[in-house]
């Protein structure tokens, strides 16, 4: 599954969904929204995305992995919209017979995604705003 | 020709808008035509230039990426990254 | 949390009480009874430990790491017992700050819980059971 | 001296039980010696003689670790292991 959406993202529907009995691992990544940033509290944040555009990089993020891996499947989940803190905003989750490429694939797609796909957050702040951009 | 021109994050507020489309004589079109038309002499877009990403339809693109009638262009800062 | 348990592993609530607002990460991993080991189809699993000694054996791991990697919290759930096809055996969850080290510690965490940790595990077939031991 | 024995997994199968407290003469009595009284004989052990491992008060053990009246020995597989 590879999806943007505005509401919660529910991590356990999300692995029930995608195991299978011949799967042995799941490894998940759950990016959550911190109450710091750069030394400054974080009320709520913002994101956005190129949606059509990130869509297409997050299918072709996931058919690398399956190339690279023996994985089962890999599913990649971002939250758009005003989060809180605590809100998990991306998802990751690899369900694999074996946990060494489950591993190694997670950790793949959360840093491609991070690093590749465009989306975008803004930290909100007591006084004032600010986009987070390249922050490689 | 009329071309989709999107931006993105900081880079939307800089400009104003989010999206618009913009009609050009030239052709062959370019990228970088449509990136002079939106930033050429906006100072406060100035600093976007060298760092700007690009794209068409979608896909990753360069300045000198030829265009379409049609074709959507998006300009957008470098994403929020890897830190996390 | 470190735990041997005898019901589900309920995931979101063990991810959900670890989780401080200061971290950004939660990795996971998860084990997963397989319908399939070695050729044979497996109707269910049986895990028996030293109960006393892997507890002690997973609190010194949860120590390791924490000592290891800039963590927040690991937690170390295995479970006991008959195990249908599809469940957790095993539930590793580490939460950090950052991502890089939450993978890494998880990954630790499940490597060595299988490795050292004694806990066995017994499949049943259609004609016959076995213990799987000594399997590095 | 009184120790507790415990055998776990197909060990346990093997000799036929869980659990028992033994009595020992011997003094000084070290891992070794409850091994030998558990499996000496025991064709059906035998093969567990190389493999086994051994632990005292619930840490890893060696043969020659020595032991106190009271003290718990668990004889164990290798455990289930890394594969999945």
């Amino acid at each position: 599954m590879v999806a943007l959406v505005n509401e919660r993202i529910d991590r356990e529907a999300l692995v029930c969904c995608l195991r299978q009995d011949s799967d042995g691992a799941i490894v998940t990544f759950d990016g959550v929204t911190r109450n710091h940033s750069r030394g400054k509290a974080v009320l709520y944040l913002v994101y956005e995305a190129y949606e059509s555009m990130a869509l297409k990089q997050m299918y072709e993020l996931r058919d690398q992995a399956r190339q690279r891996w023996p994985i089962t499947d890999m599913a990649l989940i971002h939250r758009l919209g005003r989060l809180e803190i605590g809100e998990s905003s991306v998802f990751v989750a690899v369900t694999s017979p074996h946990r060494r490429a489950a591993f190694e694939a997670c950790q793949f797609g959360i840093d491609t995604l991070k690093r590749d796909v465009p989306i975008w957050k803004k930290e909100f702040y007591a006084d004032g705003e600010a986009w987070i951009e390249g922050q490689e | 020709m009329k071309i989709t021109v999107l931006a993105f994050a900081s880079l939307a507020e800089a400009w104003g808008r989010k999206a618009a489309v913009m009609s050009f004589e030239k052709n062959p079109l370019t990228v970088a035509d449509v990136l002079e038309a939106v930033c050429g002499d906006r100072s406060e877009l100035a600093r976007y230039r060298a760092i700007l990403l690009l794209s068409r339809n979608g896909e990753f693109a360069k300045p000198d990426t030829p265009l379409q009638d049609g074709d959507e262009v998006a300009m957008f800062p470098p994403v929020s990254g890897g830190i996390n």
